[in-house]
């Protein structure tokens, strides 16, 4: 090979580097700053810890912990069945034509900046959940509601483009053999895409989870351990994104380390999305 | 306040090169920060060449990037605690913090006891301070504000436990980021209590302001401490203010600065 | 043939429920623009966009966010895309399936999931404070550059890849040089994909918030240099919506976001088509 | 391709071809004995036979074009084939003289043979018995037996020199005796050429096997 | 062989505006198998199709004619009942990703068996006349994706043959496969047309040779000739049947 | 399929053919021109041909199966490839009967012929221009050629029985005209063949074209 | 027709562990097609690929032996010169998304021709040659990508005469396309030997029957017989070989 095509190989190289170093750099620079904490705290106390009052030193996350999963939880028990549900109707059902019309709409509400979705759930969900159910409204449920629709575009694509994906010819097989299209869908089709189906679940989650200021601006916040679905709550993001203005020493380094168990949560579901395996069959 | 950037050290953008500095950092108090964006306005209308960025950051960051010195003036809306005196500090404002309900609420007056019972848990329905029969949604900033840090100070909600003073505020209470949300919070739920700076809160139309220990919250008796819940804005800084800084301060504190304090509802620290 | 029937009328339900997500994800989605264009729309004039915010944003334009707006994604483009479009060339073409890959794919995948929030929380500690450069411009494009790399990277690899091995055997047959392929054949017939990945990042980069507020900042005044700080859109937004300082300003400036969004989903799109097209034809 | 289907086919091919040299060995044995004992009947029957033996030409030579057409086969499978569609012309043509032979025992019928029929019978067994090692080498793709029957065929032409000499002998002793021993004469040679035509088969079946052409004659 | 299995009359097929066949009439026997050839675009799938109404499916598809599968014509027929009867090959096998099993008592189960004895005696005997079964009995259990291309298609007819078809249609299901692959298919083949009746489309006019009793060629959505495959193949009467598959055609 | 080539290929075959027959047919006409003026040097030239023409049966037949291997013909183009293969068969058959009439022009060549010989070179002239035009036919696949051809066999078999009769009449004058007689009787018949021979190309000829098989003898 | 113009010595080749090519040696004569057939995995594109070293870019390849092309070692040759020597069309068709014209022009671009005249020459020479230039000349400057499958590979054909090759490569270059566009391969096929030296894989039979001159049966990596076409067709020596191309292989 000649010498500039070295060069310029090494060059790229470089590029593909700066992705694991911004890894290493983003884990090693949260580590750094929040780890003394949670090694001051005790990890057990900072996880299991139930009481948040940084101003006096008590950094207990575990209300944001249930808080994430509870919103999480939600968002993916309304949003994954409209979900998939949208994306089996659009691969399969809807013409041509309707899916046409329907897929820039999809498309759209994936590019809606989060803060807009944070503006309308605090404007119309909460008030809404509050009149509904004689309540404050600011809830896990309007988050959850919020973050259904905005993971549902992720879900929808992904599970629509592994349905896609699954060969025409399943389908046709199934139908020459006299089955219904509705028994080709559940027998057939969604089991051969079930293990993209899967990754778009899971990158649904990831995407509720690391929701900042949507989520912010409609759970209440409140550092408590939440009672029911009704009630307010802080996600571990929610934790970072609105005590990081005001936060400084040791309360921001407490920030960090919310930020490590986000991360180690992050990296958990990644990891699970990559166990997937990609192809249908094996 | 603003939501704002995160505090310690001093995001400062460089300066330019020229021996006159043209251009200065403020940061610190969000509560403070909307009325520093209105004098600095009047003042560069006067001054055009003058380049003042105001960042928010929260009291505490104000506080120490003053002290630090990586802001030419840092702003607090509390009062300084006596370790920190050593700031030269310019108070340009005093503001009430403004105990706020939905315009529907019955309820027009409590006390400051009642507030501390609200704030703790140990009062949860309206009916109990006169109010109809309905949960009180409790509404209060986070920590680490100044105008959180102020509320638990004037209505004692901190208590000392061994050598530790604790926030007692309840853990379930609707947290929100800032003045603002603080205030939409409440305009949206009748049953809602919640505190923001009296500056920000007067004109609104869609929240009342309580009266507290019998007194109203206005800048009279805010100004003669018939109203119990005030704290003064302050400009920080580490040593004598000099050129632009000084110029700002002085603006500030000159009779056309603190008659913008008043347009925007604060009370003139300097009559 | 009862079973028949049963399947027919199992099939029947199925598909009315089916219908009933869509038509209501589809609703979801109107209700929201309708919304926030209805409310904004009146407000929303070129002198908005022209006039600079006072009053904290409270009234007002919004043209030094539209300026900060600007420079943000026009520098993070700037940055990501020779990177992003780089490490996909040398993950194609280059890497050799090992280790060394393996921990690259696990890097931009890994980056990929991270949260803005995480990004903030590193942009501020590395870019703001460790290299010193301040709450800027900058620091936010940095910041952003790292979040829209894996992006870029990943619609770059996935159009590089979907350019067919035959073309890179074809090229070399004819005794191209392997840089000679990349640069004559794989790089334009990838293109357009790759414009795609770079719009997505942009679109990215504009809807972004809680990354940007902690390393560019949230200074109103228009940014002389990139290393002053600055308020991007989403920001200003963030800002207006939780403090309620104008609900015309709010909506209006959402309107204008929502409308870039449209823009770039609609040149994305087209950039798709042509893809599509030139292979068609 | 069907290779189960193509060696069946393959078979059957030679078994046609069995049945095809059974009937031309029949008609050939027959016309001798018709023309030993002087039987019009069974003349006639030979006569009849030529019809069916022309009639299986036609079809193996069809079967063998439609498996060329449609099992297009290559390589020795092509050989058998092909060897096939040229076994059975020479078989024909054996029939045919059986045929010739056949018409002159019946054009004879009434006549007294000149003297008692001893070689041409003679010549005539031995030639049947090449006809029938000569197919079963071709099936059995037995290419030394090919060339041990077609080293038989020198025995017949040294009977056919010496019929050719005695008959002419006859013919100049007693012109009466002309007429007839012409006839025989041809018989002779006849019985000669079908030895050829065995020949001919053998050849055939060796390059079937070997894909060599060889000329067993020399 | 001569009992007639399919009868079509005076068939014309539309896509939209454009007409894929055209009046075709055709009698198609029991228990043998008929090859389809023509040209790329000549009709083929889409006449295969009609018989199993697959092109129900596409959307501004026009019939006319009838098409009488066992005296019923097919369009009295409920569609599932008819694609139960007959079966259908497709070109690239196309078995489902789950186990060699499941694949064959997918037809059943969707037609209703649950007995798991009825089912494991179905994948036995299927597999069984789709020549597998000693392949794969010990791994009925293994994704049928595991198995080699040829086996798959094996495998894709013995998943037809479940469901009891009658008329079994193969669209060129051997184009995707190696020639020994190929090679057993075609012996399949041999067996099966003893029992059903198999229609097949090829491209290979060595295959339609080899394998089928009788031929009918495409051209341009016409049947242009329809006999023997051998006298398709030895004395085609039509002038284009025998410029195709001599190759001069086009 | 490589139409080009392949079409190249059959042309190729028709003009070995063509080839093939001329000399058969040369071979014929000087066999008989050897007879009639008893030119022995000419009879060993037709003898000697004899080993072309089947060195040339065998590359025509080693040509055709290499197409049909190759190639895989089917209709038409397998049924003009098969019919060379049976049509060279017939040929070589022709020349070796012309051989046989040039070993006996060398065995006759020191004796006084019996009488003139008019029927015989007129039988042959007849049947020479039969191989020639049923090559024609063959070529230029033209059925109404090939019927004509066939037809003329009758006239030839006519002069054959007539050559028969007036020579048995005269072996019956003279015992002396015995020896030469007989020779010329297998002469006679040996032409007879020959048409015989043509007879089949010309059915293999219309066989090629139409795929039928038919008799022309009837 | 006799003049060897590759000739290969004791040549192995191994995938990491797996031999996949076995002391092949074999000589390989100027101006003829040379057919490779033999069963699927057998070695024939990696010997293909061996002589114009597309090898090279698999890791883990190891080959000793001589191959010489023109008398020269391959490995002695620049690879770029190799690759310009020794030109290759592949299974599919694979023109570059870009114009007719340019893609032909790529070749000779790469290797520093830039006058627009002497491109424009190469281009109608190439393409003629390639026998498309009637069916493309007032369709340059469309996207190859329209072009019929026949078309794009003659394209490919064309393209790869554009830089003046002695050897042209071939690996199974019809198995993709049309018995029509076949045909029209097979046909330039014969013209090309007029001029370069092809080699050829293919997995058809018959097509290596019709259109090459001399033939190589591959099996395990071994050449078991090498001969002329003919002779391998009708009278193969090897067993195998006849067991290979009759087909009761396996
Ligand atoms: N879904 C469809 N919509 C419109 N036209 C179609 C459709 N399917 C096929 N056609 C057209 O109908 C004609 C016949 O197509 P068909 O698929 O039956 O051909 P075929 O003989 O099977 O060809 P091939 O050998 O390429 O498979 C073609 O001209 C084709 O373009
Ligand atoms: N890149 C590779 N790495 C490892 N083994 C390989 C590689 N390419 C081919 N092989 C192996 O080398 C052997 C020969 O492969 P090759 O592709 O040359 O076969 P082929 O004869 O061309 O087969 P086909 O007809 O299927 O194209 C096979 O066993 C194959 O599995
Ligand atoms: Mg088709
Ligand atoms: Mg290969
Ligand atoms: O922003 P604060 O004034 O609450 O510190």
């Amino acid at each position: 090979m000649r010498t500039s095509e070295r060069i310029i190989e090494k060059l790229l190289l470089i590029c593909a580097g700066i992705a694991v170093l911004g890894v290493a750099l983003i884990a090693a620079f949260i580590f750094a700053e929040g780890w003394p904490v949670i090694n001051k705290t005790g990890i057990m106390n900072f996880l299991w810890g139930k009481v948040w009052a940084p101003t006096r030193g008590v950094y207990g996350i575990f209300p944001m912990i249930l808080g994430s999963i509870y919103v999480t939880l939600g968002a993916l028990i309304i949003g994954v069945p409209i979900g998939i549900g949208c994306a089996v109707y659009l691969a399969e059902i809807a013409s041509p034509k309707l899916s046409e019309i329907i897929k820039p709409g999809i498309e759209l509400l994936a590019g809606i900046p989060s803060v807009i979705y944070g503006l309308y759930g605090m404007t119309v969900i909460v008030p809404m959940i509050r009149k509904v159910f004689n309540n404050q409204g600011f809830s896990i449920l309007a988050g959850s509601i919020i973050l259904a629709i905005m993971i549902l575009p992720t879900i929808i694509n992904i599970s629509k483009d592994s349905i896609e994906a699954v060969p025409e010819e399943y389908k046709e097989g199934s139908l020459a053999l006299g089955s219904s299209h509705w028994q080709a869908i559940i027998r057939v089709i969604l089991p051969s895409a079930r293990s993209g189906i899967l990754s778009a679940v899971i990158l649904g989650m990831g995407r509720a989870i690391g929701e900042t200021m949507a989520v912010i601006m409609i759970t209440g916040n409140s550092t408590f351990i939440p009672e029911s679905i009704l009630s307010t709550a802080r996600t571990l993001t929610g934790n970072i994104g609105i005590e990081m203005g005001y936060a400084n020493g040791e309360h921001q380094k407490a920030l960090f380390a919310t930020g490590i168990v986000l991360f180690v949560f992050i990296m958990i579901l990644n990891l699970m999305a990559n166990l997937i395996p990609k192809k249908v069959g094996e | 306040g603003c939501s704002g950037q995160p505090a310690q050290n001093e995001p400062t953008p460089e300066q330019p090169k020229e021996p006159e500095k043209q251009s200065i950092v403020i940061n610190g108090s969000t509560s403070v920060q909307p009325l520093a964006e209105e004098l600095s306005n009047a003042f560069k209308s006067k001054n055009p060449n003058a380049t003042i960025d105001i960042q928010g950051g929260g009291s505490g960051v104000g506080i120490k990037s003053a002290e630090d010195g990586v802001v030419d003036i840092g702003m607090s809306s509390r009062d300084l605690k006596p370790e920190e005196k050593s700031l030269k500090e310019f108070k340009i404002a005093i503001d009430g913090i403004a105990v706020i309900v939905h315009p529907e609420n019955g309820v027009k007056d409590l006390t400051v006891e009642q507030l501390r019972k609200i704030y703790t848990g140990q009062i949860t329905n309206w009916k109990e301070v006169g109010g109809k029969d309905a949960k009180i949604t409790v509404v209060t900033r986070e920590e680490g504000s100044g105008t959180r840090g102020a509320f638990i100070e004037l209505v004692k909600l901190e208590v000392t436990e061994g050598d530790k003073k604790v926030d007692k505020t309840l853990a379930s209470a609707i947290t929100q980021g800032s003045t603002g949300a603080v205030m939409i919070t409440v305009a949206g739920d009748a049953n809602a209590i919640g505190f923001a700076s009296f500056g920000s809160a007067k004109d609104k139309t869609d929240i009342k302001l309580i009266n507290i220990d019998g007194a109203e919250c206005s800048e009279e008796n805010i100004a003669t401490g018939t109203y119990k819940i005030s704290r003064p804005f302050l400009m920080l800084t580490k040593d004598e203010p000099t050129g632009l800084a000084k110029a700002f301060l002085d603006f500030i504190l000159s009779a056309e600065g603190q008659e913008i304090v008043a347009e925007n509802n604060y009370l003139k620290a300097v009559k | 043939m009862n079973n028949i029937n049963s399947s027919r009328n199992k099939e029947k339900i199925a598909f009315a429920l089916l219908w009933g997500f869509s038509v209501m994800t589809i609703i979801i989605l109107v209700l929201i623009l309708a919304n926030i264009i209805i409310n904004g729309i009146s407000h929303l004039s070129l002198g908005f966009l022209l006039e600079e915010p006072r009053k904290m944003g409270k009234a007002g334009g919004i043209f030094s966010v539209i300026v900060s707006t600007f420079y943000i994604v026009a520098l993070s483009t700037v940055f990501a895309a020779p990177l992003g479009v780089g490490a996909s060339v040398y993950l194609t073409e280059y890497a050799k399936e090992g280790i060394m890959l393996k921990i690259i794919r696990f890097g931009t995948e890994s980056l990929a999931g991270i949260p803005s929030i995480i990004y903030g929380l590193f942009g501020y500690s590395f870019f703001v404070v460790y290299l010193n450069l301040k709450y800027s411009i900058l620091s936010g494009a940095l910041t952003l550059t790292l979040m829209i790399l894996p992006t870029i990277v990943r619609t770059s690899e996935e159009a590089i890849k979907a350019v067919p091995k035959s073309y890179r055997e074809g090229s070399l047959a004819l005794g191209a040089t392997k840089l000679q392929t990349i640069r004559k054949i794989i790089i334009p017939t990838a293109m357009p994909g790759i414009l795609t990945g770079l719009i997505l990042g942009v679109g990215r980069v504009i809807g972004e918030s809680a990354a940007v507020i902690y390393t560019a900042g949230s200074s109103l005044g228009i940014p002389h240099s990139i290393f002053r700080p600055g308020r991007t859109l989403s920001v200003h937004l963030y800002t207006l919506a939780s403090e309620g300082l104008s609900r015309e300003n709010t909506y209006a400036t959402a309107v204008v976001l929502i409308i870039l969004v449209f823009i770039i989903n609609f040149v994305a799109n087209r950039l798709i088509k042509n893809i599509f097209i030139a292979k068609r034809r | 391709m069907t290779r189960n289907y193509f060696d069946n086919e393959l078979q059957e091919l030679k078994l046609d071809l069995i049945r095809m040299s059974s009937i031309v060995e029949d008609a050939l044995s027959n016309s001798i004995n018709a023309l030993k004992r002087q039987d019009t009947d069974l003349a006639e029957k030979v006569i009849e036979s030529d019809d069916i033996v022309d009639k299986m030409e036609i079809a193996i030579e069809d079967k063998c074009l439609k498996l060329i057409a449609l099992q297009q086969p290559i390589a020795k499978d092509l050989r058998i084939i092909a060897t096939a569609l040229k076994i059975i012309t020479d078989l024909e043509r054996i029939a045919d003289h059986a045929v010739d032979i056949a018409k002159i025992t019946k054009r004879l019928s009434k006549e007294k043979y000149i003297k008692e029929l001893i070689d041409i019978p003679r010549m005539a067994y031995i030639v049947t018995g090449m006809v029938k090692d000569s197919i079963d080498a071709y099936v059995k793709q037995d290419i030394e037996k090919a060339k041990e029957v077609s080293k038989r065929d020198d025995e017949v032409d040294g009977l056919h020199a010496q019929i050719f000499r005695e008959l002419l002998l006859l013919m100049m002793e007693d012109p009466k005796k002309i007429n007839q021993s012409t006839y025989f004469l041809f018989i002779s040679q006849y019985i000669e050429r079908i030895a050829d035509h065995v020949t001919n088969i053998c050849e055939w079946t060796i390059y079937g096997v070997t894909g060599e052409h060889i000329d067993l004659n020399e | 062989m001569s009992t007639i299995k399919i009868k079509v009359e005076d068939t014309n097929l539309y896509y939209g505006d454009h007409q894929a066949l055209k009046d075709i009439n055709i009698d198609i026997y029991e228990k043998a198998v008929t090859a389809l050839i023509g040209p790329s675009g000549c009709g083929k799938s889409t006449f295969l199709r009609c018989l199993n109404r697959m092109n129900d499916l596409i959307p501004n598809v026009r019939r006319n004619g009838k098409i009488e599968i066992a005296g019923t014509n097919v369009d009295k027929y409920d569609v599932i009942l008819l694609r139960k009867k007959v079966g259908m090959v497709f070109q690239k096998p196309n078995p489902f990703p789950i186990s060699i099993y499941e694949n064959v008592a997918y037809g059943p189960r969707i037609h209703g068996v649950k007995s798991k004895a009825v089912l494991d005696d179905i994948v036995e005997k299927s597999l069984k006349e789709a020549a597998l079964w000693d392949e794969v009995k010990d791994r009925l259990k293994n994704n049928a994706i595991g198995l080699s291309g040829g086996q798959q298609q094996r495998l894709c007819i013995a998943r037809t043959m479940a469901v009891e078809p009658e008329v079994l249609l193969m669209d060129e299901p051997t184009s995707a496969l190696d020639p020994a692959s190929t090679m057993k298919i075609e012996d399949l083949m041999e067996d099966l047309k003893k029992q059903y009746t198999v229609i097949i489309v090829t491209h290979n006019m060595q295959q339609a040779g080899r394998i089928s009793d009788y031929t009918a060629f495409f051209l341009n959505g016409e049947i242009i000739e329809y006999d023997k495959t051998e006298n398709i193949f030895y004395k085609p009467i039509d002038k284009r049947t025998e410029d195709y598959i001599t190759g001069r055609f086009g």
